[in-house]
């Protein structure tokens, strides 16, 4: 037994001090003092985010369980910066009136459910990806049913919690098969067990473990909880279902794909991916056409996105690993940005439906502006860093060079048309239509207003400065390793 | 007369058929929550049972199930919780209560 | 002699007050008259090339291949040269006075204080035509010529549509770009033809120096004929278009809605002989392509025929002239058609350019004597004159002297002319002599009777209408007319044979007594007859019109071209072609763009009950979506 | 140093406009910055053209002159790589002259002018960083950079059905970059035969000349159709009727003056010049294609009574003559295709600039309500005139130079089939009459149709400014062509990038 | 070859699994359906004692049957209506149900079956004592359990903490 090895992941560790801190601080300080543990869970985060720069590692511990490359660290570095601006953006609506009472609830929950997606991406073994996993989705059934004001939070609630534990079940069931082939749950010996074999067996369990990783990252046929869960629940949480929780998975599906899967590739998975992958950002697209409710119709965006990120996925190489990580960073920017802007509405007027935001650049014009780039950005206009990301996933994807890939590209393509048509519907309701406006001017508050100038400038700067993609392409190369089976 | 691996695989799938029909098809949100359980101890069946069968020499598949039956304790707590409160909400546990957001 | 393109460009960007324009022409004509005077002077006839820049350059397809801009003097161009400057000086001169203030208002187009602007337009437009036609005459290649035969298309445009509140003058000018744009492609392409042998467009290599290439476009066969002959057919299409002749005249007689001065410039004198200037240009090419020439004399002489017997049954004055214009062209086309070296070493040639020479005198003069008519009259319609030589005597004596000249009676200009005419026609073929003959009887009739029914028939009650008493135009309009008159006087009497040939060569052959006697004969006859029918006003022409009713209408209505053009471009252009590509635009095209949206929005919306609401429907598709999908992966992996 | 490139600052001096846009807070200081940008930009393009004389009189015949090359991605190899040719030259001008005259045609936008001149200054930038680079990956972020603002300056300043055609005109125009997108990401995989030495320098990968035939077959169209969606090529211009009708003045002069210019440069430099076997392979079909363009959109343009569609439809035209140039593979009618381009973005900006002028007076498009116009503004009616003359191939002005260059150099082709389609394009200039006249005729002409009309006033001094600025444009390259097309043809010298194409020339057509 | 009271012992439980899954599911009252889910659960409990887990056995009928059920029935009591009339099953409900087990429990028997090594297994001799799991559980090396059993501590705590926050009034 040797304990030094928990000192091998101390992003983890980092992440366990500061749930404990606001633990502590949330239990034992007085009524007076609470009111603080907004600002001091974002100061303590963000020093965390910045410890973070120094504890970068790599290798693996508890005998292959858990490792630590470059791209996990640098994976979770972008769910650091994502979750702290979920943190900042979410301090009006944590210290407003009903939900004061549960703040550090809110807090502790969030931090915990980051701590289970650090697991989920470091995680070697499945036993400790199912615990990761978990931890990653439990707690946001509690998040989700926060607002109890509002009946659909908990309607949202009940519906995530039904369906995820539904899919926990099938992705043990599947999980259960591999065993049965493998013979361990260690992500390597599975590999080697697997190695080159075909079987029914495989392709089930195979299904089954990605429906369960699908639901997370919200893929068709596996989507179905996502817009109701998106709508009801509290827009702080949507936002972080949205990006950080999706982010996470995305990362964890490629993990699965190349490592552990990865040595019985064939030709049959390539396929049933190639089918998820064109109706997930198709149905997606579909839904979003004609939603009014802006969370639900970020839900089916999201789902869409989903798909365009898995298109990082199935390269399975060091590019669309890369790909992949930064356009999760964009993501989070730009989905952010958009969710801030409805945070911030929706706190002050309680209006999340499009047609409210008819005129908003009269009345509120930075705040039209922010929600118009970030549409631009999800749409991949440039020169916003959504067109690079986007850019960069399909060149990611392409790297594999077949002309079937080619063709899923071009309908990934075809989509983003009518993805940019949804968006352009906001910024159209917002610049275009003439209507007076029914969201008076407001002033927005401080901690609002920087989490906004955050991701506006993320969003015209990442894709501008180079060095950060170049930065996880380095990360990405670093961990080659990951792709070993499928070269 | 030897009991085979498969002898023990089809009381655990069928219980897992009957807890996704269940599932599908019970009005009452406490026992669709019931039919998961049903579907979550098949899979720790599964695992037990393959371990056992496949792999005597190690203890992969029976942890497997032990910290399955823990993460259960937890879904079905935090699960009844949820239940628990949309029955404060509406004096009801149909899961038609919890269709409004749709389409 | 440089500044010659230099000037008039200035001239160009000028809105000329009418004086300042008119000095500027007396100093083209000068230098006009000078440089022509010059050059024939010189003794020697062969061209001269006094300026060639480049201005599109295609060195790339071949060495020396380019558009050229200069100034190229040769007894033709020297001829044109002093045809345009005088009618254009004289024109000038004359619409001093025509286009006066009284004048412009008349026709209502200016609002109030605008006259004055028309006036200078009036001018900066005669003055641009002008300069494209000398840039056309002097064009030193066949690109150039394009270049400027565009722009005195489009200058005519303009003065055509002068009067632009009035509809008709708009559909005119509309009728007659267009027309005349439609004969350009065809000039344009046998240029294109032309060039991609030769690999030039310059007369002088044309003419003289790509014989090879020129015996491989007439080794080429293309549907029958030889390249060369569909490529001088095609050009020849071109200036059939300008010189107006069948069955592209259409446009001429509208033409006439324009102010009677720019018909008199444009649309009787210089202009309309550009297509006859053309095919002169290229006449040893056309000698090669032998077949494009029959082509050219039959148009040639058809139109003669036609647009005089249309002439005989006018009633618009200005139509009559526009018609006799026609005629007279097509003579100088059928003289060209029916030129061959053989026969009088080609006379036909040096008779077309000089018909087209003294025809532009003589015609100017009737128009300008219809102007100075028309300015006082204030109608078109001989109907409403007659007995005008009491209150016009010059106007009269200038319209006589024109009409002798166009009948061909001694010693007035036209005489000489078309006797030589006659005798190429003669010499090629008797049949053509005895056609251009009858045409020619023809023309001396329908002349007279324009001239009698103006000036004699009756008198109406001119001061019934309210209406001043006509009398004799200003100064400014009939000094020209008695210059024109004169010259239509003497011009016969220039040695034209000397210079003017279609090899440089000076011409020897004599006068053939037959031919004139013959046509004399004939052209008196015609006289004779009008005389007869005009000269007092009496219902022998009302007799003989009902007598041949049909014929007359159809004359009079112009054999229905007119109509004719009307259904093909309204009717089947507009509405069989550009209504339904219109329509297939929007509704197919736009529409298929349309339906991907709609099918879209269809599929959103057909899509949207599997997002019922209901968990238990969420996990039976996931599920079954699960299952579904491994299940075809095993299909596929079996 | 990045900074020593004189080609950059034509993406900065936009970029400097707008940030100076956003401390603007006057009318007066917003016209003053617009304004000094516009200079600034006509008076680099002019430099530019100085510079490039120079460079090329001092004998240097590389394809791409004035380069620089600043790695940005360096794991896709993606470069800032900027230099200029012939074309990319006088594209430059023409966009400055456009940009120029746009923000003189634009000097009363009301309302938001701020934003409004922001979006227009972004529009630019991405149209110079189109012309400026030749890196595959920068061009097409540029490129699309140039697209996307249309939506807004359409939808919120235009008039009419403008969400619709907003709309549309957006969808259509990311549709073709959808196809552009794939087929640059297939040239970028197949640039080098190395693979190890993938780039996106269009030089670069004009010279290794590795893309395989078979890839070359689907690669070939869809970059055509991306950018000739742009080029409005038939069947995919039906955003351009739509879409001009809604815009304001200004941005129908910048986007028929300017970016469909993007779509005819993108086939030439991407398309063709990238992919010369598909090119010769494919080409016929592209070529029927625009050769339906030239006659279709000008048989349209004859039943319409709209102005603006009239003219959108002659640009459908006019462009579809740039693409069949460009198809036709030789150097003339290349070099006629570029001049069209000029041309046809020259005059139909003034054409649009005087729509816009006409419209911002009597608040109506269509023709059979208005009438004698040449009485009530004659400034206008003139210049009117003057563009439709431009539009109809009048010798001196520009339509002229560039059709006839196009049709010489087509009719160098020599096998019936170029021949028959040459003709066909040939007889679009009596078409083109037509409809000019036409609209001329009921619009200028005739007598007065509405009564209030007679109250109008013509033109003021910004008005007159912007269209001078045009016409003088069009007059100059109509008199002096030489001087442009010689800047163009430098560009095709033998020995260079453009001999893979230049060599199909004369080779028989697949299907012959 | 197994002893007979093995094989009765198996066919008793079997039994029990798979009479009492169905009737859990299928039974309109709640409450009963309950009981036989207590049933169900000890019959698994039952396997793991027959394949030799007798811990696992243990945590089975600890956990589930004395933990969660009767959370189970506390909801059930804390949620029952007297008055609550249950609606009959639709046909169209029941079908999908059936559809989609039937289909769930094809393929994955299916894929079983075709993989012959997994169903001719035979029970091997496992030795699993107490002290073995408790040295694997807070183990570091290969096989052993300690990040999992740290980590699912943390998954407990936060969904004490969620329940906590669900189940408070404001």
């Amino acid at each position: 037994m040797d304990y030094s090895q928990f000192l091998m992941m101390p992003q983890e560790l980092g992440l366990l001090l500061v749930f404990l801190l606001v633990f502590l601080f949330d239990t034992f300080l007085p009524k007076k003092a609470q009111s603080s543990l907004s600002i001091f869970t974002c100061v303590v985060f963000a020093l965390f985010t910045i410890a973070n720069v120094f504890m970068a590692g790599n290798g693996t511990s508890f005998s292959g369980m858990y490792e630590q490359t470059s791209a996990t660290y640098a994976m979770k570095l972008i769910l650091n910066a994502g979750m702290l601006i979920v943190l900042i953006q979410a301090t009006k609506w944590a210290n407003s009136e009903f939900v004061a009472v549960r703040r550090g609830e809110f807090y502790e929950l969030l931090l915990a459910t980051l701590l289970g997606m650090y697991i989920m991406i470091s995680a070697r073994h499945f036993l400790l990806f199912v615990i990761g996993l978990e931890t990653a989705s439990l707690p946001l059934a509690a998040l989700v049913a926060f607002d109890k004001k509002h009946y659909e939070s908990h309607e949202a609630a009940a519906k995530y919690m039904f369906t995820a534990v539904f899919s926990s079940a099938i992705f043990m069931l599947g999980l259960s098969f591999v065993y049965a082939l493998a013979g361990s749950l260690y992500f390597n010996d599975i590999a080697v067990n697997i190695m080159g074999g075909q079987s029914a067996l495989l392709i089930v369990a195979l299904v089954f473990v990605i429906s369960g990783v699908g639901f997370k990252l919200s893929l068709v046929p596996f989507h179905l909880w996502t817009a109701d869960v998106y709508q009801g629940a509290p827009t702080a949480v949507t936002s972080y279902l949205s990006v950080i929780s999706k982010g996470a998975a995305a990362f964890a599906f490629l993990v699965i794909l190349a490592q552990v899967f990865g040595s019985a590739y064939s030709a049959a998975w390539e396929w049933m991916l190639y089918a998820v992958i064109v109706l997930t950002i198709t149905v997606g697209n579909l839904f979003a056409i004609r939603q009014r409710d802006l969370k639900r119709f970020l839900a089916f965006s999201s789902i869409s996105q989903a798909g365009y990120i898995m298109l990082g996925v199935i390269a399975g190489s060091e590019v669309g690993l890369a790909s992949l990580m930064f356009y999760v960073l964009v993501y989070v920017f730009s989905n952010l940005a958009a969710f801030g802007v409805i945070a911030a509405i929706e706190n002050k007027t309680g209006k999340v439906n499009m047609d409210d935001y008819n005129g908003l650049f009269k009345t509120n014009p930075w705040l039209a502006f922010s929600m118009m780039l970030a549409m631009f950005s999800l749409a991949g206009i440039p020169p916003f860093a959504g067109f690079f990301s986007k850019f960069f996933i399909f060149v990611g994807a392409c790297h594999t060079g077949s002309v079937a890939i080619y063709v899923l590209v071009l309908i990934a393509l075809i989509n983003t048309i009518i993805s940019l048509y949804y968006y352009l519907l906001v910024v159209k309701a917002m610049f275009i239509k003439q209507d007076e406006c029914v969201i008076p001017t407001f002033k927005v508050a401080c901690s609002e207003k920087v989490a906004l100038i955050i991701t506006t400038l993320g969003i015209i700067l990442i894709g501008l400065a180079s060095c950060i993609y170049t930065y996880l392409a380095e990360a990405a190369s670093n961990s080659s390793a990951m792709f070993m089976f499928i070269h | 007369m030897e009991l085979s691996l498969l002898m023990y695989l089809i009381p655990s799938l069928v219980m897992f058929g009957c807890g996704v029909y269940g599932f599908i098809t019970r009005k009452n949100m406490i026992a669709i929550l019931i039919s998961l359980e049903l579907m979550l101890n098949s899979v720790d069946i599964n695992f037990a049972v393959f371990n056992s069968y496949l792999f005597p020499g190690q203890m992969e598949g029976m942890f497997f199930s032990l910290f399955a039956i823990a993460i259960a304790a937890a879904e079905t707590a935090l699960a009844l919780a949820i239940v628990i409160n949309v029955y404060r909400k509406v004096k009801n546990v149909d899961i038609k209560e919890i269709t409004k957001m749709k389409f | 002699m440089f500044l010659f393109l230099g000037l008039m460009t200035t001239k160009l960007s000028k809105k000329v007050a009418g004086t300042l324009g008119t000095i500027g022409l007396g100093a083209c004509l000068v230098i006009g008259y000078t440089a022509a005077l010059t050059y024939f002077a010189s003794g020697s006839l062969e061209p001269i090339k006094v300026l060639d820049t480049v201005w599109i350059d295609f060195s790339q397809i071949a060495e020396g291949f380019s558009i050229n801009l200069g100034i190229y003097l040769d007894p033709i161009s020297a001829m044109m040269l002093i045809v345009v400057t005088t009618i254009s000086f004289l024109v000038h001169l004359y619409s001093n006075g025509y286009m006066d203030d009284a004048h412009l208002i008349k026709y209502g187009h200016e609002a109030e204080g605008g006259v004055k602007h028309g006036f200078q337009r009036y001018f900066a437009f005669l003055s641009l035509f002008t300069f494209s036609m000398l840039g056309l005459v002097l064009a030193t290649n066949i690109f150039q010529m394009y270049i400027f035969w565009e722009l005195v298309g489009v200058s005519s445009y303009l003065l055509i549509g002068f009067y632009y509140t009035d509809p008709a003058a708009i559909h005119a000018s509309k009728k007659a770009f267009i027309t005349t744009r439609f004969a350009d492609l065809g000039f344009l392409i046998g240029i294109l033809i032309l060039s991609y042998y030769t690999q030039t467009f310059d007369f002088d290599t044309l003419i003289n120096g790509s014989s090879s290439a020129i015996s491989t476009m007439q080794g080429t066969s293309f549907l029958g004929c030889s390249v060369l002959c569909w490529a001088m057919t095609c050009i020849f299409i071109g200036g059939a278009g300008k010189s107006a002749m069948f069955p592209l005249h259409i446009w001429l007689p509208d033409a006439m809605e324009g102010p009677t001065p720019v018909s008199a410039l444009i649309h009787a004198a210089t202009m309309v002989v550009a297509g006859v200037y053309l095919v002169a240009r290229l006449f040893p090419l056309y000698l090669i392509a032998e077949g494009s020439l029959i082509v050219i004399t039959v148009v040639g002489a058809f139109t003669a025929f036609y647009a005089a017997a249309i002439a005989c049954a006018q009633t618009d004055i200005k139509r009559i002239l526009a018609f006799s214009t026609i005629s007279q062209i097509a003579f100088m086309i059928t003289s060209l058609g029916v030129a061959r070296p053989e026969y009088h070493e080609g006379v036909g040639y040096m008779a077309s350019m000089f018909h087209l020479f003294t025809h532009a005198m003589f015609k100017a003069c009737l128009f300008l004597v219809a102007g100075a008519v028309i300015y006082r009259v204030h109608s078109n319609e001989s109907g409403k004159m007659g007995g005008l030589h009491k209150y016009m005597p010059i106007a009269s004596i200038a319209c006589l002297v024109g009409c002798l000249a166009i009948s061909g009676i001694f010693p007035f200009a036209g005489f000489f002319s078309k006797d030589e005419i006659l005798v190429a026609a003669y010499a090629n073929n008797t049949l053509w002599g005895l056609w251009m003959s009858m045409v020619a009887g023809m023309t001396a009739f329908y002349m007279f009777r324009l001239y009698y029914l103006v000036f004699w028939w009756d008198k109406p009650d001119y001061e019934a209408h309210g209406h001043h008493a006509p009398k004799e135009a200003p100064m400014v309009m009939t000094l020209p007319l008695i210059i024109l008159s004169v010259a239509t006087c003497v011009i016969g009497f220039l040695p034209f044979s000397d210079y003017i040939t279609y090899n440089h060569e000076p011409l020897h052959a004599g006068h053939d007594w037959t031919v004139i006697i013959s046509s004399t004969v004939i052209a008196l006859i015609g006289i004779g007859l009008a005389t007869v029918l005009y000269f007092k006003k009496n219902d022998k022409p009302a007799k003989m019109a009902n007598a041949a009713r049909g014929l007359w209408t159809a004359a009079n209505k112009r054999f229905y071209m007119d109509e004719l053009y009307m259904f093909i471009t309204h009717n089947i252009i507009f509405q069989t072609i550009c209504r339904p590509i219109a329509w297939f635009d929007r509704a197919i095209i736009d529409g298929t763009m349309n339906m991907f949206a709609n099918i879209t929005n269809a599929a959103s919306y057909a899509i949207r009950k599997f997002q019922s609401g209901s968990i238990q429907s969420y996990v039976w598709i996931y599920l079954v979506g699960a299952l579904a999908i491994a299940v075809v992966s095993m299909l596929c992996l079996i | 140093m990045i900074w020593s490139n004189i080609l950059i600052y034509f993406v900065i001096v936009p970029l400097l406009v707008l940030g100076g846009l956003a401390f603007s807070k006057s009318m007066k200081a917003i016209r003053t910055v617009v304004v000094t940008g516009a200079t600034a930009l006509m008076v680099l393009a002019a430099y530019l053209v100085i510079e490039f004389l120079q460079i090329r009189a001092a004998g240097v015949t590389d394809e791409m002159v004035l380069t620089g090359s600043w790695v940005w991605y360096a794991p896709f190899n993606i470069h800032l790589a900027l230099g200029v040719d012939g074309i990319s030259v006088v594209m430059i001008v023409l966009s400055a002259f456009i940009v120029f005259a746009g923000v003189f045609a634009s000097w009363k936008i009301d309302p938001l002018p701020k934003q409004y001149f922001l979006w227009f200054f972004l529009l630019s930038t991405g149209v110079f960083g189109f012309f400026i680079s030749i890196d595959l990956f920068t061009m097409f972020m540029f490129y699309e950079v140039a697209l996307i603002p249309m939506y807004l300056l359409i939808g919120v300043w235009g008039s009419g059905n403008k969400n619709y055609s907003a709309m549309k005109l957006t969808l259509m125009l990311m549709g073709g970059s959808a196809f552009l997108m794939l087929g640059l990401i297939g040239i970028y995989f197949h640039s080098s035969a190395n693979v190890n030495e993938l780039t996106m320098n269009i030089v670069e990968i004009a010279q290794n000349n590795a893309i395989p035939h078979s890839w070359q077959m689907w690669l070939f169209p869809a970059v055509f159709v991306g950018f000739g969606v742009l080029g409005a090529m038939f069947p995919f211009h039906t955003w351009s009727p739509d879409g001009h009708a809604s815009a304001p003045t200004a941005v129908s002069m910048l986007h028929a003056g300017v970016l469909m210019k993007l779509g005819g440069y993108g086939c030439f430099r991407i398309a063709i010049y990238l992919m010369p076997f598909a090119a010769h392979e494919l080409g016929w079909i592209f070529l029927i294609l625009t050769g339906v363009s030239v006659v279709y959109g000008a048989f349209s343009a004859c039943v319409q009574s709209d102005l603006k569609y009239i003219n959108a439809y002659s640009s459908v035209s006019h462009c579809g003559l740039v693409l069949f140039a460009i198809l036709m593979y030789n150097t003339t009618a290349m070099t006629g295709a570029i001049m069209q381009m000029l041309s046809h973005g020259l005059m139909t900006a003034l054409f649009f600039a005087l729509i816009g002028m006409i419209y911002g007076r009597t608040h109506t498009r269509d023709i059979r309500k208005m009438g004698g116009l040449m009485q009530i503004m004659p400034y206008l009616g003139v210049c009117y005139v003057i563009a439709g003359m431009a539009s109809l191939g009048l010798p001196g002005l520009s339509g002229f130079v560039s059709e006839m260059t196009i049709f010489i150099g087509s009719f160098q082709n020599s096998d019936t089939f170029h021949r028959v389609f040459t003709i066909v394009a040939c007889s679009s200039i009596v078409v083109t009459a037509v409809y000019i006249l036409r609209v001329v005729g009921k619009l200028l002409y005739g007598k007065v149709q509405d009564p209030h009309h007679l109250e109008l006033t013509d033109a003021v001094w910004h008005e007159r400014f912007a269209t001078i600025v045009l016409i003088a444009a069009v007059a100059a390259i109509g008199c002096f062509p030489n001087f442009f097309e010689s800047i163009i043809k430098d560009t095709f010298t033998p020995g260079g990038i453009y001999d893979g194409i230049l060599a199909t020339i004369g080779q028989p057509l697949p299907w012959m | 070859m197994d002893s007979v009271g093995n094989i009765i012992m198996y066919v008793v439980i079997a039994l029990a699994i798979i009479v009492f899954s169905v009737l859990t599911v299928t039974t309109s009252k709640i409450l009963r359906s309950a009981t036989y889910l207590l049933f169900v659960l000890l019959a698994t409990a039952g396997i793991y004692f027959q394949v030799g887990y007798e811990f696992l056995g243990a945590v089975q009928i600890a956990v589930y049957a004395g933990g969660i059920l009767v959370l189970f029935v506390f909801a059930i009591l804390l949620t029952h209506r007297p008055d609550a009339k249950s609606q009959p099953l639709t046909s169209e409900k029941r079908w999908l149900g059936l559809s989609a087990a039937i289909a769930g429990v094809l393929v994955c028997g299916y894929a079983l079956i075709k993989q012959c090594d997994v169903v001719s297994a035979t029970l091997g001799s496992s030795d699993v004592t107490i002290e073995k799991i408790g040295q694997a559980l807070l183990s570091t090396d290969k096989f052993g359990y300690l990040l999992p059993f740290e980590a699912v501590s943390v998954l407990l705590l936060a969904c004490i903490i969620g329940g906590i926050v669900i189940a408070r009034k404001r």
